[in-house]
């Protein structure tokens, strides 16, 4: 089977976020109260073939741990769905 | 102090604002004046220059948040009057994002910052920044940035060379302008670009870091004679 | 688990867990004539620890010649300073982020530099110029290279946003550094006399400010030790010691603090680097003979449920702690205001020389600040020659072994070897230019050379150290450290003002590691003062250590010197004709040498014997030289001897040309072409000048013979020997590493 | 009310991601056969509170249209969740 892959990639909480913290300042700069908690993450998608769901889900886990996330500072998450193409 | 005055813009994170503030001292009969991005007046200025640095730490997009200053809408209405502005490095990423120019800057193809000297040809000696160099002159400034890959589409990409508005190109010390001599991955190998009317030029390269033999190039002068003449 | 952390009992497990010894614990109840409370604790591991108290090298430091006519300020501040004239003196220090950058590499490097860079603006000075001096294992090795890649990126990406030109440094590749690589940041920076800032917390009555970022869990080593253990997995978790950089706050940060200390709104500025807060504040007050009072419950937070613990021992980055009269107040408010900083005031200065910390009013610590600062124990021993060194020294390879080696081919192993090849892939990834004062940045000479704007004059600076030789002979290797650097500085026409250093070393509590930090020390401080380079800043840098030992000991060396008038630099334009001259006479010396390491792959024999005497006049005549014209390039002869000396010759010359060298008729042409003896340099002298050169170099007596000539048939010969098209070794030398970081990324 | 919102910017179809190239390699070089169209875009998180669902997703739209993304190179897309907290 093939899947499409998203994967989200964020600063682990308490982790400072110069991106998100300049962001919020900015949105506000320009008029739009109430924004909160602004973090600035990747957003990785691809495709993947593979016997299983299963499968494929602990590749991508690997994928993650090794290359896709800095697991010192950045946690991550991931969706499969089959591809539909 | 007299002279027509040069408006240089400070966003908070520009750092080539001194830089650019010597650069038009040392032209003389003009004047460099600062433009603090959260002013709302231009001060009378005849020319501005948008510096090269990392305006808001580039987070998010080069330029993406610059853009907005409370600045920025006197700098877009002065270059919509015909005004000269120019752009350097940082500079043009933020005219980019505020529309005076087309196309966008991307990150590098090579995904590194690259800081290098780098050869120019000019392929447009019609705008008040390049009036002083001959078309096909080759001049050497250098290049430091991370998000200098110029993209547009190719309707875009046609126009501005149909228009005679792409003045700067990256070469090779003989002029070739192939993938070697291109230092990010720019679409025909653009360096600077000019609008419509030619008042507004933006460039990745700094001419402001040429100035003087004794650091390598002084070729920048030109555009910065050019700049005081148009604003003169 | 705050309030766990809060009244976590002092044990003696938790006593171990802070990292103080028993004696040194006793020694804390007897300076507060009771038990310290939890957090008091913390406050004492911190401040004693070797990287904030120094109490294992304090003592050596002192043998460092620190005066001299032109020195503006000593060891003591967060930078020291030299005069260089027309009212201006540069202020300069190296610093270490060496376990930062193991852990994290893009964060450990980047925050590095903005560390280094603080100490500096702290001052008063703005930054002009930063070098780096790396350490690495082989590139073969995919989590070096990515341990590699990612410092330069930080080290880049910091500097290039903040706007400071990186000019120069150093890497080196090494097994030795496999486990933990080196990462020293130099930074130097220009002022006025008159500005010239200190870090004191005078006059009690002023008001105690945090400028700049907020204070989140960043760093907290001690506390993360701790709840590892006393906390939940996922609690863990959540207490990151990493520290994330943020560039641009540490820029406004940077104006804000010049435009403060121009415009004389502040009594005393210092940064909040290592030991955050609580090195901060005590420093301040103990420099001004004052006590402080701090309420972290005024100190704006990241995070909520921040203990007092944490924040006192936070190393949150981009922080500042600035001392201003209330007739100042106004002043300071605006100009944060204006540069969108936060800028909160958090405490007094008091007269009761008591360092006390209140949450809410509420007395949380209350300790003699003599206590904390000058109360640090110091340790001194007697150590011995560890065995291995005479291991090492009998470790030579037999002479049959050396003939065996083909010099042509021993040549292209060494210019395509990453410690000696060109470091172009690095250093064009940094901005050499901004602030446009560079005439010579990375790559053409081994310093690099800055314009003082409004001055005739010109800096050099020049970061240097050879670990392999401190390992081999730790005095020998301080003392060359320091006479490399001084080299570099001759070749470009410079003389010595001053050094800044950074001891890399292992667990001093250690035998051997002790002895070479003594003799490292030792050796320096010999040299400095032969070279009249007194040690104005330095850094130490204990327990580079991993799983397979310690790092090769690395005492770098940062040196600045002054060139009076930037038109007395050299040319650099060598051409066919000119003549090469060796000056300091032909090498011999092959032990704990490049030849050895990169070819034979093996590390023995003692590093090169130091004459000073003739450190000092070499340095002299070659700089007399450059400043008259008559050498248009000079090269010191280090890493690799005279055979790599030519060839980095031939490389900066005019396309086309080519270089010939005539070596001795005696002995095998190993010692000549690749021996690293000191005091050593090759002169690129044009025709007409030779005569004037020759009489100059006979009324000095200084040892010297023509070498050779540059050509121009684009070919690189050593006549006897063998020669190699200048293009192929070029290529080698040019994309040694660049080739081996191809793949853009690697797995951490 | 108050809303989760997650903003995905990612660059335009046609338009070549070095980045997300980049790391097809590297992750063929780790021995992940199969993975194809890798693209690295932004994943921007924060908490905004407004009037209803249907405020905030206007005002969340013109934010990416202003600032989050620049609609030259780039798309966008969102979604609101009610904050659980
Ligand atoms: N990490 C680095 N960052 C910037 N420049 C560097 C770095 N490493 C080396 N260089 C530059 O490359 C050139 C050669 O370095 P090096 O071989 O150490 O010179 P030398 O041996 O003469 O001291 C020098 O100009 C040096 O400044
Ligand atoms: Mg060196």
């Amino acid at each position: 089977m093939t899947a499409r892959v998203e994967v989200f990639v964020q600063l682990k909480d308490g982790m400072l976020d110069p991106q998100g913290k300049t962001l919020e300042h900015a949105l506000e700069a320009l008029g739009y109260a109430g924004v909160e908690d602004v973090r600035v993450g990747k957003w990785i998608t691809f495709a993947v073939d593979g016997d299983s769901h299963e499968e494929i889900g602990r590749r991508v886990d690997e994928m993650c741990r090794r290359l896709l996330a800095n697991t010192v500072i950045e946690r991550y998450s991931y969706e499969l769905a089959e591809d539909g193409r | 102090m007299s002279g027509v005055p040069i408006g240089i813009v400070r966003f908070p994170g520009t750092n080539c604002d001194q830089d650019v503030f010597d650069a038009v001292a040392a032209i003389d009969g003009a004047r460099p004046v600062w433009l603090w991005h959260k002013e709302t007046e231009l001060a009378g200025v005849r020319g501005i220059v948008l510096a090269g640095g990392f305006a808001y730490g580039d987070y998010l997009r080069a330029g993406a948040i610059a853009r907005f200053s409370p600045i920025m809408e006197r700098v877009i209405a002065f270059a919509r009057s015909g005004g000269p502005v120019l752009g350097i490095c940082n500079g043009f990423q933020i005219l980019t994002e505020a529309g005076l120019l087309p196309g966008a800057l991307m990150r590098n193809a090579g995904l590194r910052f690259v800081c290098r000297e780098q050869w120019l040809r000019v392929d447009s000696t019609a705008t008040p920044f390049s009036r002083h160099f001959r078309e096909g002159q080759l001049v050497r400034f250098p290049v430091a940035h991370g998000e200098g890959n110029y993209v547009a589409d190719d309707a875009t990409l046609d126009r501005l060379e149909g228009d005679g508005r792409v003045v700067f190109r990256y070469a090779d010390s003989t002029g070739e302008t192939g993938p070697l001599a291109n230092p990010n991955g720019s679409a025909r190998n653009i360096a600077g670009i000019a609008d419509e009317r030619g008042n507004v030029v933006g460039l990745m390269p700094h001419p402001d870091r040429a100035m003087s033999l004794l650091v390598g190039s002084e070729d920048g002068r030109g555009v910065f004679r050019g700049l005081l003449e148009a604003a003169a | 688990m705050t309030v766990a952390l809060r009244d976590t009992p002092v044990t003696p497990d938790v006593v171990a867990a802070h990292g103080l010894r028993t004696d040194e614990y006793e020694r804390v109840v007897e300076l507060l004539g009771r038990e310290p409370n939890f957090t008091e604790l913390g406050v004492f591991s911190l401040m004693w620890s070797e990287h904030c108290g120094y109490k294992y090298s304090r003592a050596l430091l002192s043998e460092f010649p620190s005066t001299g006519p032109q020195v503006v300020q000593g060891p003591g501040e967060n930078a020291g300073a030299v005069d260089v004239g027309h009212g201006l003196a540069v202020v300069f220090k190296m610093e270490s982020h060496n376990h930062p950058s193991a852990v994290e590499p893009y964060q450990g490097a980047a925050t590095g530099v903005g560390g280094i860079l603080r100490d500096v603006f702290t001052m008063g000075a703005r930054p002009i110029a930063m070098l780096d001096s790396l350490r690495f294992g082989a590139l073969d090795d995919p989590h070096v290279r990515y341990l590699f890649r990612h410092v330069v990126r930080g080290v880049g990406d910091y500097g290039n946003c903040v706007g400071v030109p990186t000019v120069g440094g150093e890497i080196v590749f090494d097994d030795a550094y496999a486990g933990n690589p080196l990462v020293n940041a130099m930074c130097l920076g220009l002022i006025r006399h008159d500005d010239l800032m200190r870090a004191s917390a005078a006059g009690p009555g002023n008001a105690v400010y945090v400028l700049g970022a907020s204070t989140g869990r960043d760093g907290i080593h001690g506390a993360s030790k701790l709840a590892s253990t006393e906390l939940s997995a996922d609690a863990a978790e959540s207490r990151p010691t990493v520290q994330i950089g943020d560039p641009f706050t540490e820029k406004l940060l940077l104006e804000a603090t010049l435009e403060l200390i121009a415009s004389g709104a502040a009594v005393g500025v210092q940064d909040m680097g290592a030991a955050g807060l609580t090195s901060s504040s005590s420093e301040m007050a103990a420099r001004a003979g004052t006590g402080i009072e701090i309420d972290v419950a005024l100190v704006p937070r990241r995070e909520p449920g921040m203990t007092p613990y944490e924040v006192l021992l936070s190393e949150s980055q981009e922080r500042m702690l600035v001392v201003a009269r209330p007739d100042q107040e106004a002043a300071l408010m605006a100009i944060a205001e204006k540069w969108d900083l936060p800028c909160t005031r958090v405490g007094t200065v008091t007269d009761d020389d008591l360092w006390r910390v209140l949450e809410d009013g509420e007395e949380v610590c209350r300790i003699p600040v003599a206590a904390l600062v000058d109360g640090v124990p110091r340790y001194v021993r007697e150590v011995e020659e560890p065995p291995y060194l005479a291991e090492l020294h009998a470790r030579m390879p037999g002479s049959e072994v050396i003939a065996g080696v083909d010099p042509m081919s021993a040549l292209e192993t060494l210019l395509s070897a990453p410690t000696i090849a060109s470091k172009r892939w690095v250093w064009e990834q940094y901005d050499q230019h901004v602030q446009t004062n560079t005439i010579l940045g990375p790559g053409p000479a081994g310093a690099a050379l800055l314009r003082i704007k409004g001055t005739p004059g010109a800096l050099a600076v020049s970061t240097d150290c050879n670990g392999r030789y401190a390992y081999c002979d730790p005095r020998r290797g301080g003392a060359l450290a320091v006479a490399e650097a001084a080299r570099n500085l001759a070749c470009v026409g410079a003389r010595p003002l001053g050094v800044t250093d950074c001891l890399n070393f292992g667990n001093p509590e250690k035998d051997a590691v002790y002895f070479q930090f003594v003799e490292a020390v030792r050796g320096i401080a010999e040299a400095c003062r032969a070279l009249d380079a007194p040690v104005v800043s330095g850094n130490v840098s204990f327990y580079n250590e991993s799983p397979t030992g310690a790092i090769y000991p690395t005492p770098t060396i940062g040196m600045v010197g002054l060139l009076e008038d930037v038109e007395t630099r050299p040319r650099g334009d060598g051409s066919a004709g000119d003549t090469l001259i060796l000056i300091g006479g032909d090498g011999a010396h092959l032990g704990a040498g490049s030849l050895l390491a990169e070819v034979l792959e093996t590390v023995g024999g003692r590093a090169p014997a130091v004459d000073l005497e003739a450190e000092r006049r070499h340095a002299e005549i070659v700089r007399e030289l450059v400043r008259e014209g008559a050498a248009v390039l000079a090269q010191d002869v280090s890493d690799g001897g005279l055979a790599v000396a030519a060839a980095e010759i031939c490389f900066g010359l005019p396309a086309g040309c080519g270089i010939e060298v005539e070596l001795p008729e005696a002995g095998g042409p190993h010692g000549p072409m690749f021996g690293e003896d000191g005091a050593r340099y090759v002169l690129v002298v044009p025709a007409e000048r030779q005569g004037a050169v020759r009489r100059r170099l006979a009324s000095a007596g200084v040892g010297w013979r023509e070498a050779g000539r540059v050509t121009d048939d684009g070919r690189i010969r050593f006549l006897g020997v063998g020669e190699r098209p200048r293009a192929e070794l070029e290529r080698r030398w040019r994309n040694a590493i660049e080739d081996r970081m191809e793949s853009l990324e690697d797995e951490r």
